[in-house]
């Protein structure tokens, strides 16, 4: 009888787990910056959280290089169900500059299916905000999904 | 101990300063600044020097053969490739790709960040005359031009 | 002249609490504990002496009002504690053998593996 | 059958279940707004934490390998209902207690330490080596603030004792309510001064909140204690940190802002709130706003010297009978 | 009422001796009988103390009994007797309880061992002598039992010899425990020196006759450290230390739940019944004082050990500080809430060094940095040792709890009504000792029984169910002492106290009637003692109704019936699948063995504490030496005390 309560909670406080993928770092200042005082993802409820247990939108930046290959299919692993993939700037969903190259491998799709990109080599953090906004649309479907 | 208490204290009673970014429409991006992409089709030349130039190969180009000998060439650019370093914008000579600054570049699916464009490309003129034709006609003005001269000397 | 006694047996103490704490070989230390409990027995037995008193041996018939005997409650306690003094002695010197076997030494600045 | 039922109520209703997770809710969901606001930020709505339990309610529950399951799942339920029992012996807003046996401070104390007891054989049941570590931290922050809020306790209790009292029933909170509903809140005592400011520090550590939360540092040591926990056990650690910051805030107006009473009951919650709200501004969310995490040692040493100092300074000049 | 009730006591003793004997008769031949011979004999003295309670802690009678029927000749005491008073029986009970409790545990522990016989015959001799002891009535004879019951323990500590460490352990029992009898034996010659007796009763009546007679007070001194050495309180407990960490678990459990309890014993009867001096400030500073250094010191000595029985000893020592300290408060409070705790601490003590013994019995190292996650193999051993670690940390529902908060009480009631500082830092000493307890058995639980499983343990078995019983019965008696604290006050505690504290009646059934209002001894009383019913049932009912609706209401919110299985998802052992879901979360590394235990937890305090810590670990050095010389010491200081101040 809580469940539309619970769902609409959902997509209220959607928790972020970042794993760094490789990435050349400006996509994750840019991450963190969305939590400064001038965007403040807070006032939408995010927050993030230091470890894949308690994530329900876990954000991945950086090419997947062979290095953190391993390390992230373990990490989006144990991540409880209703469960959203962000993928952030180009590297992630294409390998950008570093295409081709013997070091990375592949794109993030090969591992998880993707729900929301977010494109731009350091997308702005109005982007990023954007984005996480839609994948709490998509938190709250997956969460109904899993109780009908 | 505890430093930042008076300017703790004093910001409570400042406005917040965040952005209204969900609620109103998204603030526009510094002037100059390089957002996706525009591809206007018609003027692309199809002159490659783009593909050549751009890092992440974020194009694809693919041509097809029409029957009259022209190029239906479409260009794809994978915004989630592209690093936005508009070295195709400033190396296409007949400035067919612009960087605008609309940088929300987000989607779910990938046509999302595709932008395409097609164009066909003209192929060269055919010479009128087939180069027999040529031929003859060079002959036939030479013939003339003789006989012009010949003409001058009788004269 | 009943202090001599009591010096002594303080002495004796005194002695072998010198030698508990000060000597670093077991057996020393051993000797030490036998010369404590040497102390304590004198000390018992000095403590029920009555100058003049007789041995406390007799029969019904000899028990006069004026017998005037030492006490002898003392003296059954000394006894039961120089056996104790024995078997104390008697386990630690087994003890002390058995560590001489386990350590290869009687240095108790060697055996201390029990310690923090 | 109405003891069952008052009984039932006050366990369910008022002093229990129902006000103190909407007392706490509503202290946290402030707390987070005036640290935001300290930034100049707008800060998260106000039932943010509400939304936050119900959503952790909603997720899946991955019980790790290494994990001992039982212990798992019982440890939060019973930190929360320990939790819960120590409303029931504080007399809100002047009132009587719903349960006041003859010392409750004393059993008050166990019971916060059971609470704490409870996360950390949770975290060291869910044996994660970043619940190990946050286990350790957290009980270093109990040793730390365990002494001055020994020393209040005792200075509080001193203080209510008048030279021919009888001594039997010395922790007690009815006597110290009554006391205060006699001759005016305890801290208009300048002895006992020094004793508030002591609680003042101890509530912060006490709850875990920013500066003093050591042992759930999200960024060093990946949510500590909580490292292996998702949903609904989540949750209710998260609804007992929450619940903590009332039921500490209470404390301290119990014990030290105990006379202040209209007479309208309606009137002395309202006003009770209030006491704890101001209370978590000045505790909690000031040193939030304005200063960084302590570390482990750091916080061990501040307690043990300055506030316990504190504390006992109060401590003698009650003793000397002032 | 020369009821045949009246010769229990002596029985009761007897038995346990003729048994001893018996067992090393009859033990060669068959292992059967010599179980059946010590378990009857163990039973028989506990049924007879369970016997005498009726007419004793009920009806409040004292039953004397002279060996050799050598009643006192006008007015003087020759022979020697037995004087079972409520005291004495509480303190019986506890020794019977953890006799009968150790001896069932030690027929499945001691089942690698071999030489069995000796065992049993040692083990017998120990809990006769120690129950003789607290059962007599002469000076003397509890000297005599006092020196049994350390041959006994020497022994036994070095039962197994081929263990590192057990020769030496014992070694230093003996020449400092030699050093504690001998101090007894001086303090009572110089007492038969004035008073020529040797009869509890007619002591305590002589004494207050003596007036400052200095010998009489030196022999208050030496006494005293006498039995303090037995109890191992503060020079004395690196003895304590070593005896245990080595001493297989059963022994170990008699030697902290009962040996330390007769040196209580001696000093409650020998400040209360003897010379009821405790009224007196001095000796209240003087046996506070031990107690609460006592406490200290050993409860953060036990916060960095690596032994798990070498911490559950210094645990041990630091529980007794607790009762030394309520006991010598010297009021009426203090003393029913040390025996209290007393009766607790070897319940709780007893349990903790089962559940050790059980882990060493089946993983056979008691390491702290090694061992880890027992839980997952040994779940049942892991629930007793949480009741345990529970009770001695004084956690509500338990024992500790209660004992615990009526020592505080008593202690903050004597700082009150005295109004000097002393009792009110030992209250907080108290209080600060009682969470460091609680950290440091957090610190076992971690790193023995919680954490993960390092691979050498993989297969290791639940305990056999013949030693979960004892467990279980002291698991149960945490629980129902704690539980009804009133009940327990009443039928055991204000008798005993009462005892305590009325010399009077205990010299008039002695010497008879009329004896002690010739010396003019009053007959001092009990009043009813105000008692911690805070923690009674329906409060407990209460804790429980907020345990099931917070239960149900998680429950409620979280899942719906469907989403059920698929929402509380937990790898199940038999299918241990690979997937890296299950695994403990390692930043993304492979799971590897990382235990977070043992030494490396607690840092901020101990980073605080260092220079003390480093300090206390070179003062237990290890050297026989230096342990005499502390004991020497310790009797020089408090032999000084006495002279000058008293």
């Amino acid at each position: 009888m809580f469940e539309k309560l619970i769902d609409n909670s959902m997509a209220k406080s959607p928790w972020i787990f970042h794993i760094n993928a490789g990435s050349c770092n400006g996509c994750d200042i840019e991450l963190v910056s969305v939590l400064t005082p001038r965007y403040d993802a807070e006032r939408l409820g995010f927050r993030l959280t230091g470890t894949p247990r308690q994530a329900d939108i876990v954000v991945v930046s950086g090419p997947i290089t062979l290095q953190t290959r391993d390390r992230l299919v373990r990490t989006l692993a144990q991540v409880p169900e209703p469960r959203v993939v962000v993928s952030l700037g180009s590297c992630p969903r294409s390998g950008n500059v570093f295409k081709g190259s013997y070091a990375i491998d592949g794109p993030l799709e090969k591992y998880t299916h993707v729900d929301v990109s977010v494109g731009g080599c350091t997308p702005k953090p109005e982007a990023i905000i954007a984005a996480l906004a839609k994948a709490t649309e998509i938190l709250k479907e997956k969460r109904k999904e899993m109780h009908k | 101990m505890l430093p930042y208490l008076k300017k703790a204290v004093t910001n409570l009673f400042k406005k917040p300063s965040t952005e209204a970014f969900p609620a109103g429409d998204p603030p526009k991006a510094a002037e100059g600044y390089r957002g996706r992409i525009h591809y206007d089709p018609t003027k692309c030349m199809n002159c490659g020097m783009c593909l050549r130039v751009c890092a992440p190969q974020c194009m694809h180009r693919d041509i097809e053969k029409l029957e009259n000998g022209d190029q239906k060439v479409t260009f794809t650019f994978d915004m989630t490739s592209c690093t936005f370093c508009a070295m195709c914008a400033d190396f296409c000579s007949s400035h067919a790709i612009t960087m605008t600054d609309d940088y929300m570049i987000v989607g779910t699916k990938l046509e999302d960040f595709l932008v395409t464009g097609t164009m066909i490309k003209k192929a060269p003129p055919k010479p009128k005359f087939t180069p027999e034709q040529i031929a003859e006609m060079k002959a036939k003005a030479e013939a003339a031009k003789k006989a012009k001269a010949e003409a001058a000397q009788n004269g | 002249m009943m202090a001599v006694n009591y010096i002594g047996s303080f002495a004796l103490i005194a002695l072998g609490l010198y030698c508990m704490v000060a000597k670093h070989n077991l057996i020393k230390v051993i000797i030490g504990m036998g010369l404590v409990d040497y102390g304590t027995n004198l000390l018992i037995v000095s403590v029920g002496f009555n100058p003049g008193g007789t041995a406390p041996i007799f029969t019904i018939a000899e028990l006069t009002r004026e017998s005037f005997f030492v006490d002898p409650v003392p003296q059954a306690l000394t006894l039961t504690s120089i056996v104790i003094g024995a078997c104390m002695t008697a386990m630690s010197l087994s003890l002390v053998i058995k560590l001489r076997e386990q350590y290869g030494t009687l240095d108790t600045r060697k055996i201390r593996r029990l310690n923090g | 059958m109405n003891v069952l039922l008052s009984s039932l109520f006050h366990v369910l209703i008022f002093p229990g279940l129902l006000f103190c997770v909407v007392m706490g809710v509503l202290l946290s969901g402030l707390d987070r707004i005036w640290v935001a606001r300290m930034q100049r930020r707008v800060g998260p709505p106000l039932l943010q934490s509400w939304y936050d339990f119900l959503k952790c309610c909603g997720k899946e529950t991955i019980v790790p390998r290494h994990a001992k399951k039982a212990v798992y799942f019982a440890a939060p339920v019973v930190g929360f209902a320990a939790l819960i029992s120590i409303s029931l012996f504080l007399p809100i807003a002047g009132g009587k207690p719903a349960y006041s046996g003859t010392a409750d401070l004393v059993v008050i104390l166990y019971l916060l330490t059971l609470v704490s007891v409870c996360t950390i054989v949770g975290a060291s049941a869910s044996g994660s080596p970043f619940a190990g570590v946050g286990l350790s931290r957290e009980m270093v922050a109990m040793i730390s603030y365990e002494l001055p809020f020994v020393l209040v306790i005792l200075a509080v209790s001193r203080a209510i004792l008048a030279p021919g009292d009888s001594l039997n029933n010395i922790f007690s909170l009815q006597a110290i309510a009554d006391y205060q509903a006699a001759n005016g809140p305890l801290i208009t005592r300048w002895a006992l001064i020094p004793a508030a400011i002591a609680m003042l520090f101890v509530i912060p550590c006490e709850v875990g909140m920013h500066p003093f939360d050591v042992a759930e540092a999200e960024t060093e040591i990946c949510e500590g204690t909580l490292a292996e926990y998702s949903g609904p056990p989540l949750a209710v650690f998260r609804l007992t940190h929450m619940v903590k910051m009332f039921i500490m805030t209470a404390l301290f107006c119990v014990l030290f802002l105990g006379g202040i009473t209209t007479g309208i009951a309606v009137l002395d919650v309202i006003l009770f709130v209030l006491f704890c709200l101001i209370l978590t501004f000045l505790t909690m969310s000031l040193p939030h706003g304005a200063c960084a995490r302590f570390k482990v040692e750091q916080v061990f040493k501040f307690y043990w010297t300055v506030v316990a100092g504190l504390a006992a300074l109060s401590l003698i000049l009650v003793w000397l009978g002032l | 009422m020369n009821t045949f009730l009246n010769n229990f006591p002596i029985l009761a003793i007897m038995i346990l001796f003729v048994g001893a004997f018996v067992t090393s008769l009859v033990g060669r031949r068959s292992a059967l009988a010599r179980n059946g011979v010590v378990l009857v004999s163990m039973t028989a003295a506990l049924a007879m103390m369970l016997a005498l309670v009726k007419p004793v802690l009920l009806d409040g009678q004292i039953i004397t009994y002279w060996l050799g029927n050598w009643e006192p000749v006008e007015g003087w005491a020759f022979g020697i007797c037995l004087e079972v008073d409520a005291l004495s029986l509480f303190f019986g009970l506890i020794v019977t309880v953890a006799v009968f409790v150790s001896g069932v545990y030690s027929f499945t522990y001691m089942n690698h061992d071999d030489s069995l016989v000796n065992y049993y015959t040692l083990f017998l001799m120990l809990s006769g002598s120690v129950l003789g002891l607290v059962l007599s009535g002469d000076l003397f004879n509890i000297f005599v039992m006092v020196e049994i019951m350390t041959f006994t323990a020497v022994a036994l500590t070095a039962f197994r010899n081929t263990y590192e460490g057990a020769l030496e352990g014992a070694l230093k029992y003996l020449v400092v425990g030699s050093l504690g009898s001998t101090s007894l034996l001086v303090g009572i010659a110089m007492l038969y020196s004035q008073l020529h007796t040797l009869n509890l009763a007619q002591i305590s009546a002589l004494i207050p006759g003596q007036g400052a007679n200095p010998v009489i007070i030196a022999a208050f001194a030496f006494l005293f450290m006498g039995f303090a050495t037995k109890a191992f309180l503060f020079p004395f407990q690196p003895l304590a230390a070593d005896a245990h960490a080595v001493a297989p678990a059963s022994i170990s459990l008699m030697i902290s739940g009962v040996l330390t309890k007769c040196g209580v014993y001696g000093i409650i009867r020998l400040c209360y019944v003897l010379y009821e001096n405790l009224n007196q400030p001095l000796v209240q500073y003087l046996v506070t004082g031990f107690g609460a250094v006592s406490m200290f010191i050993c409860v953060t000595m036990a916060f960095n050990q690596h032994n798990f029985k070498r911490l559950l000893a210094f645990h041990s020592i630091s529980q007794v500080g607790y009762v030394i300290t309520a006991v010598g408060l010297g009021s009426a409070l203090g003393v029913s809430a040390g025996l209290y705790h007393a009766m607790n601490h070897t319940i709780f003590k007893g349990l903790l060094f089962l559940t050790a013994g059980a882990v060493q019995h089946q993983t056979g190292s008691l390491d702290l940095d090694s061992l880890g996650g027992l839980s997952k193999r040994m779940p049942r051993t892991t629930l007793l040792f949480l009741i345990g670690a529970a009770s001695i940390s004084g956690l509500p529902p338990f024992n500790g709890f209660a004992s615990k908060w009526m020592i505080y009480q008593a202690a903050f009631q004597r700082g009150a009504a005295t109004g000097n500082f002393f009792f009110l830092f030992v209250c907080i000493v108290a209080l600060i000792t009682s969470v460091l307890t609680l950290a440091s058995f957090i610190k076992v639980a971690q790193s023995v029984f919680f954490g993960q499983l390092p691979e050498q343990y993989k297969e290791v078995k639940e305990v056999p169910l013949a030693m979960r019983i004892p467990m279980w019965i002291l698991a149960v008696l945490c629980i129902v002492t704690g539980l009804f604290p009133t009940q327990v006050q009443n039928y055991l505690l204000l008798p005993a106290t009462s005892a305590a504290f009325n010399a009077a009646n205990y010299i008039d059934q002695a010497m008879g009637l009329g004896y002690a209002a010739a010396h003019g001894i009053a007959t001092g009383g009990v009043a009813g003692l105000m008692v911690s019913d805070c923690w009674n049932p329906t409060s407990w009912l209460m804790l429980l109704f907020c345990i099931t609706c917070a239960v149900a209401i998680v429950a409620l919110l979280a899942s719906p019936n469907d989403l059920k299985d698929a929402h509380i998802s937990s790898c199940d052992e038999q299918a241990e699948v690979l997937d890296a879901k299950y695994e403990s979360f390692f930043s993304g590394e492979e799971s590897v063995y990382s235990q977070v235990g043992g030494s490396d937890l607690f840092w901020g305090f101990k980073h605080n504490w260092r220079k003390y810590f480093s300090y206390m670990h070179d003062w237990h050095s290890g050297i026989v030496n230096d342990y005499t010389l502390y004991g020497v010491v310790a009797i020089a200081f408090v032999l000084l005390a006495c002279i000058i101040l008293l």
